[in-house]
């Protein structure tokens, strides 16, 4: 990764990462690679203490290597409690989870997400994963943030095939783009330095107009080098396949 | 460069500070067993007043109260002294005189108000109470099941006490606490209270954590503040540590009128500050 | 304890450990230290396994002495699991509990029991302990039992104070008499050899007609020797203080 | 003279074939991690029909019944291979195909369904769903809250699996089932179901069990069998035991057609009865 430049996947972990604040108790769930590399690079780079907890039951967990699957049991190595399944879900249900990383197969403008089906419900052109955390946690938690490694209109839609959670999101980020929600619609914060404005908006399916919105921010160096440090080989870089494109 | 949990460690009057007059308190254990007694002594010493104690089996600590005069109001589902000592003089006296205000459950229906405050839901279907006279007395509403297999339940609202306190077997710095032998009720209670305070038999470094996290019954993020107390559930038991003592457990009985100064003189922790 | 003779003492432990039946989960909870007695005694004297369940979390568990309080982790020494308060209700309310003993400081003829009040609930003669596990136990559990150690019309009423808990016991006992529900009411089982069925019937304060009760087989030999076993030096009959009359 | 619980050890084919054609079964774990997997496998061996399946993140264990046609329907939350192995091939198929009927839950719905039967209620409230079309999809009802918070929630029915599945790492001969690490969801999935079966890793004396009691999980009486099977999560991970088996993950994944016996054949109780 060249000096203060992004790559697509940098700059989706990063992004996430950024979301993150001090003292509060943020979550990564199943299926979450990026975001699980967000809270550990977080944990690294950034002069604040927050609470990670996950679905593999860690609090603030010592892993000693990088796990493939984002509910390995490693990520709950070196914790000091086991918080189990029923626990953390309780935990948002009852508003005591401040940010949740959730994902989502199509986005829309309010936030809400579908990871049910694309077509027809009951005639489905693809089956999808499916409610998971996001139906109940999305809008209990005090905010959640999503992730897509694609952008396009095809994930960020103006209208989802299925709703199957909402509330909306506080956040989102894209290989190019990061989102956040403004007056209940997510609205653009900022958008990778080396695209230009037009072709956010012209590749997000939703309305975007990018008023107030800047180039992002480049990595810090503590960025880079907690992110370097977590993916070493490159290896889940490479099995992301971000791209801008 | 990962930084830690902050140090949670604070002295047992520093831990009692933090609740005010008026408080609604879900006190850990049952009867005699692994109670935050220490702290409830404590409380008295700073005089207290006007506090609401929530538990499905309190006794010694809602007989103190209740002598001690600081207590308005309680849920509670069976109170008794246990161990062959009877009902709970005090607590007795405070209900028939008016004193305190009871609102009578079973033990299960505490549970099941304190699991509508842990699943952040506006009321808990509770199985059983069929026939009794408690659901009346208490205004709870019943429900036919809107999925037609013709079972009515009641539905319990939530009880979100200001504050669980538990007594726990260990702790860390950061406030993971473990508990060993029966949870009692400690870990609804934990999750249905706004905050969280325990009071610990002893601090044990995080590695011990580390090697047994399962023990661990509350993460220390849910944990406002620790106070570790050596035999801080005296008189009762904190197994495998203690067991009840008998002989402090009658003294305390025998006493006839309200002057607790003797009582709350021999209690460890005021013998430790006493020496210290 | 002469030979094959009753004590008050020995007759309501005993003859509570006669409902215990094979394979069978049992509870014994707060306030307990009879029916915990009858649990102990049960397994040491009848020639079946049954699963002993009590309020410390205690399942078959193997205590190195007889605690005085019937919650005390002592009943959990020994055990290979801990199965908590939320979890024995659950199991109750679920179905799953075959055999509870309950508390009583009332009982009707429908064995309906009051252990919240004497005189009325609002401006009480005497506050009894309260609610506890009988309300919804009671109802619930597939069975259960309760005991008194006096035996008079005041306890054995025909009207409660106050319904605590309803659903009916399946078994009563006193020092001088078993009983068992038989279509909703509570009839005479058996009595108290060195009683008159007269006298029983007499000092009941709900009505019942003794047809088809016998005086209670004595003590059997094994019996005798685990009671004398788990109270050696009679420190828990003195502290129980039940005489006959 | 105190008599024991029974042995409740049986072998892996003794295990399955107690799970007769048509049953419901929720197994435990989560996607790749301690699943009952060698249970799966053998009942396909012995060519079960028409099971549903009851999980909230059920993965290479859905994908295989799936692929084996043993598969009638399931109540699942999120389905996936997961660990950058993306969806499940098999299942998705046998949704769009109509092979497999899918009742589509939030992994948290699931949960209320199971508390539900668990706590012997008709049904359980559950927090969020707001604006999720999942309620109306599953015909769920909601409810305004009758102690007037205007709070309304979802009411999600029992959920009450014949069997519940467990990989535990340890249990006693009596089937006490000790867990490691995160419980996922078994916990509530053993209090929900009619009858619980364990498969473990290894057998320990009851000793180990009597140590730590507060490690075990689900108690010997509500287990009805259990089955010792080294390396039975394979190719999952059982932790601290042995973590997921990439390569044979992958060669799952990539074989095309339908033909499960080069993988049943290559699974370690497999290779284990052949030595045998």
């Amino acid at each position: 990764m060249p000096e203060e430049r992004w790559s697509g996947f940098s700059y989706i972990v990063t992004n996430l990462a950024r979301f993150i604040r001090p003292n509060e108790v943020t979550f990564s769930g199943v299926n979450s690679n990026l975001p699980m590399m967000a809270c550990l690079l977080a944990k690294d780079a950034y002069d604040f203490y927050f609470t990670y907890i996950n679905v593999a039951g860690g609090v603030d967990p010592h892993p000693t290597k990088v796990p493939i699957s984002s509910s390995d049991p490693m990520l709950a190595a070196g914790t000091q409690s086991i918080f189990s399944n029923e626990d953390f879900y309780d935990l948002c249900t009852r508003g005591g989870m401040d940010l949740c990383f959730l994902g989502a197969a199509q986005i829309d403008g309010e936030g809400q997400t579908n990871v049910s089906v694309i077509g027809d419900w009951h005639a489905p052109k693809v089956r999808l994963p499916g409610g998971g955390g996001g139906a109940v946690m999305l809008p209990t938690a005090r905010r959640s943030c999503t992730w897509r490694t694609e952008h396009s209109p095809r994930v960020l839609v103006e209208q989802l095939d299925f709703v199957t959670a909402s509330g909306g999101m506080h956040g989102l980020v894209t290989p190019i783009a990061v989102f956040v929600k403004r007056d209940g619609r997510l609205v653009l914060q900022s958008w990778h330095p080396e695209k230009t404005l037009d072709e956010v908006i012209a590749r997000t399916g939703f309305p975007i107009d990018g008023k107030g919105a800047t180039p992002t921010p480049p990595p810090t160096a503590r960025e880079q080098a907690a992110l370097a440090a977590l993916d070493l080989a490159g290896a889940f870089e490479e099995a992301a396949h971000v791209t801008l494109d | 460069m990962v930084l830690s949990a902050k140090d949670k460690i604070v002295s047992l009057s520093e831990l009692a500070a933090l609740i005010t007059d008026g408080s609604s308190l879900a006190l850990g254990g049952s009867f005699l067993h692994r109670g935050p007694f220490a702290l409830v002594r404590e409380l008295i010493r700073q005089g207290r007043r006007g506090l609401e104690l929530i538990k499905q089996s309190p006794g010694y600590d809602i007989d103190l109260l209740c002598r001690a005069g600081a207590l308005r109001r309680t849920r509670a589902g069976i109170v008794a002294m246990e161990g062959n000592f009877g009902l709970a003089r005090w607590y007795r006296q405070a209900v028939e005189s008016g004193q305190i205000e009871l609102e009578e459950h079973a033990c299960a229906t505490i549970t099941a108000g304190l699991r509508a405050a842990a699943f952040g839901i506006p009321f808990q279907p509770c199985g059983g109470l069929q026939g009794s006279a408690l659901p009346a007395l208490n205004g709870w509403k019943s429900c036919e099941d809107p999925y037609g297999s013709r079972r009515d339940v009641w539905l319990i609202p939530p009880i979100a006490p200001d504050f669980a306190i538990i007594h726990a077997n260990a702790v860390s710095r950061s406030g993971d606490a473990r508990v060993l032998g029966t949870a009692h009720w400690d870990r609804i209670m934990t999750r249905a209270a706004k905050k969280v305070l325990v009071v610990a038999e002893e601090l044990l470094p995080d590695e011990s954590f580390r090697e047994r996290p399962e023990l661990t019954l509350v993460p220390h993020f849910m944990v406002e503040a620790v106070a570790v107390v050596p035999r801080g559930a005296w008189p009762g038991s904190c197994w495998p540590h203690y067991e009840i003592d008998y002989p402090a457990v009658e003294a305390y009985v025998a006493e006839t009128d309200s002057d607790l100064s003797g009582h709350l003189a021999a209690a460890p922790e005021a013998r430790v500050s006493a020496n210290a």
